[in-house]
């Protein structure tokens, strides 16, 4: 059985549609021209039915006539106003359509490869333009190991960042503070430089920062973190004091409730033993309410919600600041400016982390980078603006007669 | 149950008994999950000593249950992987270097732990790196996805996103001469304003689907569990 | 304020639980037999029946993929419908000559994914035994699945991939190789960012709320749309105390 | 057995770069280099999961209490080490029915996490701080800040309202003809889908902005090798 691609959409539909199944558009007739948009490799022969030990394609129970019991059941039951919902009798293979089948088969055998339809155009373009714009992405990126670097002066500190700073630099300084490590090794980049930046500040005013995560691989990332800080020369942390990686809650999100209402049951004892041994404040730790604040850093929007909703079911009393991605910021705005707050502090994307190193003038990260940054969203806006004004053209030259 | 299929074959007695024994299964597995569904949702809107003690256990047992879970996921994968080698089929080659690379892994784990430089290295020389570069890639296939737009089904919709995303880009950027456009208080309407008010009626009505799909299911509505 | 308003919250919830709940079992005990019509159609789903229609008769493979989401824990939800959606396509794409592969990048949700499958394959009679790579946990983290998957997404004998789940910006991965090897592409999630990425990469997202739509859509019996029908309702009222509230604060102000 | 650090390091820059350049090469197409490195990749994560998994769950949480704890750590461990065992079964098909049950408690207690979550957490406080947004007396004095105050907040309340009643399926128990839609509801469709691509947009384009600073940080990486 053979199936044909319509031009418009570049959807598969059966070789005897004359209207699309999809954008119900008009389908060409199956000339040797539309050949090459056969996209079964196998016509149906007898010898070509599969055997009894694979899915059979007729099952006894059901007449072939009908096409795949409960093909069209699926249209029966369907409730939409779509047009095209019902099945027609195009499912139907009678041994005429077979041999048809077999003759189309022969003839593309005959023919080798015809000129691709619009659809495959399509994709060609698109492969082109994809190394096109790699291309110009990373050659522009790079622009600047070759030429002197113009000065671009740092981001201006925005509300949010300057009100999270204000939060951390009030904060007691007797208790330890909670940092959630929420975030996978691809977005390290982006948000370390915040919660580098906001260790360097807890550890300037003297707090013992406790780490967890939720990600099995998250400790391993706030191991990291510890390193680098190390290594950084700006980052106060000797010989890691002030720091403690209280490790993996213990299944996930899924632990995260029982984790906001009782810490010490979730956690493995011996993570609190040790931490114990070198920081006896980790004694008085009995619910997130005994940290000073609670600093939760993903770029998943959906962990982030679910941090949000437990902790509204049992509220602790503490600030609570997000270091998030700048992908995940829309999804977090409508908890940071609901009324009353549901999040206290927000720190999104490489801005916040960029802004929040001024304040200790503790910069770890070259100018270079901030000016790829902006070079690189400007390259994208461009070619974006330039791309779609070109594609709404060839939109409109191709529809319009 | 899974294994049920096998051994019933089409007498009508046996048939019967088999369908009686589904009905009390089913009938155990919703109680089950209503229950236990049920004492943990309490603990949202009540706060009384045992109902939370109750509950606290019973989150607790689910966290540990992950734990095998995650194990069960690990055989799988093996699993997986094993087949496609003994299968011979083409990407066996690509299935031998998971294994071997798994097993590696966990043999460097084991031998000198978790907490070791070497899973440490591991995670910094190879994670690091290769989920770095994947999302690196995605600056090229959004920039591409972001021209292509499906510009047959160009509607008014997908003109508002686009042109969103060309202001978003175009005003986070600070090159001299384009910060001139003000760009920025337009953008501070968009992400600022407009989007807000989107997001919350999408994640209301997230909100919403998810009341009815877990109380569907703690209800017996949906037994997703029953096989 | 915020020292009441954990209480109100609190009540207020359970009202809402108690309300909807009833309101569901009230429904789903409906016993209209009229056909059930939904004054907006979601393309999508027609979409899919068509494309797995279209993949059965051609003798091509659906992929479907789950997402990342576990079924123990918050994003069990979401994961739920997507099993939802399984549940309604395999019945015909394990018919194809090539059957129906399912990637997820969660064991629990693996586990599920391969309960449903057994039942469906019983149910339909299906003589051929069910191979355990239809049903493949592709990576336990987000990025290693979408890398996992990027082999079935991209496959010959594939013909339409089903996105349906909790996804993330990875996503783009799977639609990029679906693209590159002209599969069509049929995608939804309840995430903001995986939204993005589907809005611009398959021609009708599945946004949001319509994700958790897909057993309505698929066979609109009274158990199906009950949970639908009570959306409904809420949905209205919470816009009704919206405006209302806000009135009143002006008026009050004033 | 340790290896002098700088071994390390060398083999680290050596096997990262590898990796970087390997994943890079998927610009040109998905190729046997990519699939080896993305192999590698999910091969290890594998490992690294379980192996977390193991350490602080299994271990310290179910098996070190049942094994070597005292008689009531035992007697707590013993439920959750059967229930897991019971999960197990999962494994083979012919017994994978005895893990249904534990399976079904999982899915009970995850559906009620989503929900109390959904509703305690979102749909309330959401709809009410909503109704909040226009402070009181904010009109009774009108001067340019409170006039765009009440704007901004008209704007994310008809936004929230809009996306929300975009999403209404609109069911009937009997045929309708497609033309007694009401207005409200095409205004409020149309409205809705706007604002909703506009939330979209936004978040577009910050996941190019994230992807672009990977994107950066491996061109960095591999510029210092150069340097």
């Amino acid at each position: 059985m053979t199936s044909i691609r319509c031009p418009q959409c570049g959807e598969l539909n059966f070789a005897q549609s004359t209207v699309c199944q999809f954008c119900s558009s008009n389908l060409p007739s199956s000339s040797t021209d539309e050949l090459s948009e056969i996209g079964i490799t196998q016509p149906l022969r007898v010898e070509n039915l599969p055997s009894p030990k694979h899915a059979p394609l007729f099952p006894s129970r059901i007449n072939p006539l009908d096409g795949i019991n409960g093909l069209t059941s699926f249209a029966q039951q369907t409730p939409s106003i779509h047009p095209n919902d019902s099945l027609p009798s195009r499912l139907k293979v009678t041994d005429a359509q077979i041999e048809h089948a077999e003759l189309l088969r022969n003839l593309i055998d005959a023919e080798g490869a015809a000129p691709g339809d619009p659809s495959r155009r399509f994709g060609r373009s698109k492969h082109f333009s994809r190394f096109f714009f790699s291309v110009i992405l990373i050659v522009g990126l790079l622009i600047f190991y070759f030429v002197s670097i113009p000065e671009l002066d740092q981001p201006e500190i925005s509300p949010a960042v300057l009100q999270t700073y204000k939060i951390v630099e009030n904060l007691a300084v007797n208790l330890p503070a909670l940092l959630v490590i929420d975030y996978n090794p691809a977005y390290s980049a982006e948000l370390d430089l915040s919660i580098k930046a906001l260790l360097t500040h807890l550890a300037r005013k003297n707090i013992l920062s406790v780490f967890v995560s939720s990600l099995p691989t998250g400790p391993f990332q706030i191991e990291k973190i510890f390193n680098d800080a190390k290594k950084s020369r700006l980052v106060i942390l000797p010989d890691q004091s002030l720091v403690y990686n209280l490790g993996y809650i213990p299944g996930g999100l899924t632990g995260i409730p029982l984790f906001i209402q009782a810490p010490r049951q979730i956690m493995p004892s011996e993570a609190w033993t040790h931490g114990q041994s070198i920081y006896p404040e980790l004694m008085g730790i009995n619910s997130p309410d005994d940290f000073s604040i609670m600093v939760i850093a993903t770029e998943n929007s959906e962990t982030a919600r679910s941090w949000i909703e437990q902790i509204q079911v049992h509220p602790i009393g503490r600030p609570l600041i997000f270091v998030i991605s700048a992908q995940a910021t829309p999804a977090l705005l409508p908890y940071y400016s609901a009324i009353p707050k549901q999040i206290d502090g927000l720190l999104s994307g490489i801005e916040a982390g960029l802004q929040y190193e001024t304040f200790d003038s503790t910069s770890d990260s070259d100018s270079r980078t901030w000016l790829m940054y902006n070079l690189g969203m400007l390259l994208a806006g461009i070619l974006m603006a330039v791309g779609g004004i070109l594609n709404a053209g060839i939109t409109w030259g191709r529809h319009s007669p | 149950m899974g294994h049920h299929w096998n051994h019933s074959d089409g007498y009508p007695i046996e048939h019967n008994r088999w369908i009686v024994k589904r009905g009390l299964e089913e009938t155990i597995l919703v109680l089950i999950a209503g229950v236990s569904g049920c004492i943990v949702l309490s603990g949202y809107f009540f706060d009384i000593r045992l109902l939370n003690s109750v509950r606290l256990t019973l989150l607790n047992y689910a966290a540990i249950l992950v734990g095998v879970v995650m194990i069960i996921g690990g055989v799988n994968i093996i699993r997986v992987h094993r087949n496609k080698i003994l299968a011979g089929s083409p990407s066996s080659a690509h299935s031998l270097v998971l294994l071997t690379s798994f097993f590696a892994t966990i043999a460097i784990v084991a031998f000198f732990g978790i907490t070791s430089n070497y899973s440490a290295w591991i995670y910094e020389n190879v994670l690091i790196p290769v989920e770095r570069s994947l999302l690196a890639l995605l600056a090229v296939v959004l920039l591409t996805l972001g021209v292509h737009i499906r510009h047959n089904n160009l509607n008014l919709f997908r003109m508002v996103f686009i042109l969103t995303v060309i202001l978003s880009l175009l005003s986070a950027t600070e090159i001299p001469g384009i910060e001139k456009l003000r760009l920025d208080q337009v953008y501070q309407w968009l992400a600022g304003v407009l989007s807000i008010g989107g997001a919350r009626g999408i994640i209301l009505g997230v909100a919403l689907g998810t009341l009815a799909a877990g109380l569907r299911l703690l209800m017996g509505i949906d037994r997703p569990y029953s096989d | 304020m915020s020292a009441w308003l954990p209480i109100t919250i609190n009540i207020l919830g359970l009202l809402v639980v108690v309300f909807f709940s009833t309101l569901v079992y009230y429904f789903s005990q409906s016993r209209k037999n009229s056909k059930r019509i939904f004054e907006r159609d979601i393309p999508a789903y027609s979409k899919m029946k068509r494309s797995v229609e279209v993949a059965v008769e051609t003798g091509n493979r659906m992929h479907l993929s789950l997402g990342y989401g576990g079924l123990i824990g918050p994003q069990a939800a979401i994961s739920f419908s997507s099993l939802k959606i399984l549940e309604k396509t395999s019945p015909h794409a394990l018919l194809s000559e090539n059957p129906a592969i399912i990637s997820c990048g969660d064991p629990s949700l693996n586990i599920s994914a391969h309960d449903v499958l057994e039942t469906t394959a019983r149910n339909i009679e299906l003589d051929a035994k069910l191979e355990i790579n239809q049903n493949q946990l592709t990576g336990l983290s987000p990025f290693s699945f979408a890398v996992g998957a990027l082999q079935l997404t991209s496959d010959r004998k594939t013909s339409v991939n089903i996105l349906s789940g909790s996804f993330d910006s990875e996503s783009a991965l799977m639609l990029d190789s679906a693209e590159r090897s002209e599969h069509s592409t049929i995608a939804g999630s309840a995430n903001l960012i995986a939204l993005a990425v589907f809005f611009s990469g398959t021609i009708d997202p599945i946004i949001g709320e319509e994700l958790f739509a897909a057993g309505g859509y698929f066979d609109p019996d009274s158990k199906q749309v009950s949970g639908m029908a009570a959306e409904d309702i809420f949905r209205w009222v919470i816009i009704g105390i919206i405006l209302m509230g806000t009135l009143l604060n002006i008026i009050g102000g004033l | 057995m340790n290896l002098p650090d700088n071994i390390l390091n060398v083999a680290g820059i050596v096997i990262s770069t590898f990796l970087t350049l390997t994943i890079f090469s998927y610009l040109l197409g998905d190729n046997a280099l990519f699939r080896l490195a993305s192999h590698i990749f999910i091969g290890t994560t594998a490992a690294l999961i379980i192996a977390i998994a193991w350490e602080s769950v299994l271990w310290p949480k179910l098996l070190y209490p049942f094994l070597f704890g005292s008689s009531g750590e035992r007697l707590a461990t013993l439920m959750p080490l059967a229930l897991g065992i019971l999960l197990l079964s999962k494994l083979s098909p012919r017994f994978s029915a005895l893990g249904t049950p534990v399976m079904a408690f999982l899915l009970g207690v995850g559906a009620a996490i989503a929900v109390g979550g959904a509703v305690v957490g979102t749909l309330v406080p959401q709809t009410l701080s909503s109704t909040r947004l226009i402070a009181t007396g904010s009109l009774s004095k009108l001067n340019y800040e409170n006039f765009m105050h009440v704007v901004q907040g008209l704007l994310i309340i008809l936004g929230t309202v809009t996306a929300l009643g975009y999403f209404h399926f609109g069911l009937h128990f009997r045929d309708t003809d497609r033309n007694r839609i009401s207005l409200i509801r095409k205004t409020t469709f149309y409205v809705g889908g706007i604002f909703i691509a506009i939330t979209l947009g936004v978040v577009y384009a910050g996941i190019y902005s994230a992807a672009l600073v990977a994107m950066i940080d491996r061109l960095n990486f591999l510029m210092n090798l150069l340097h």
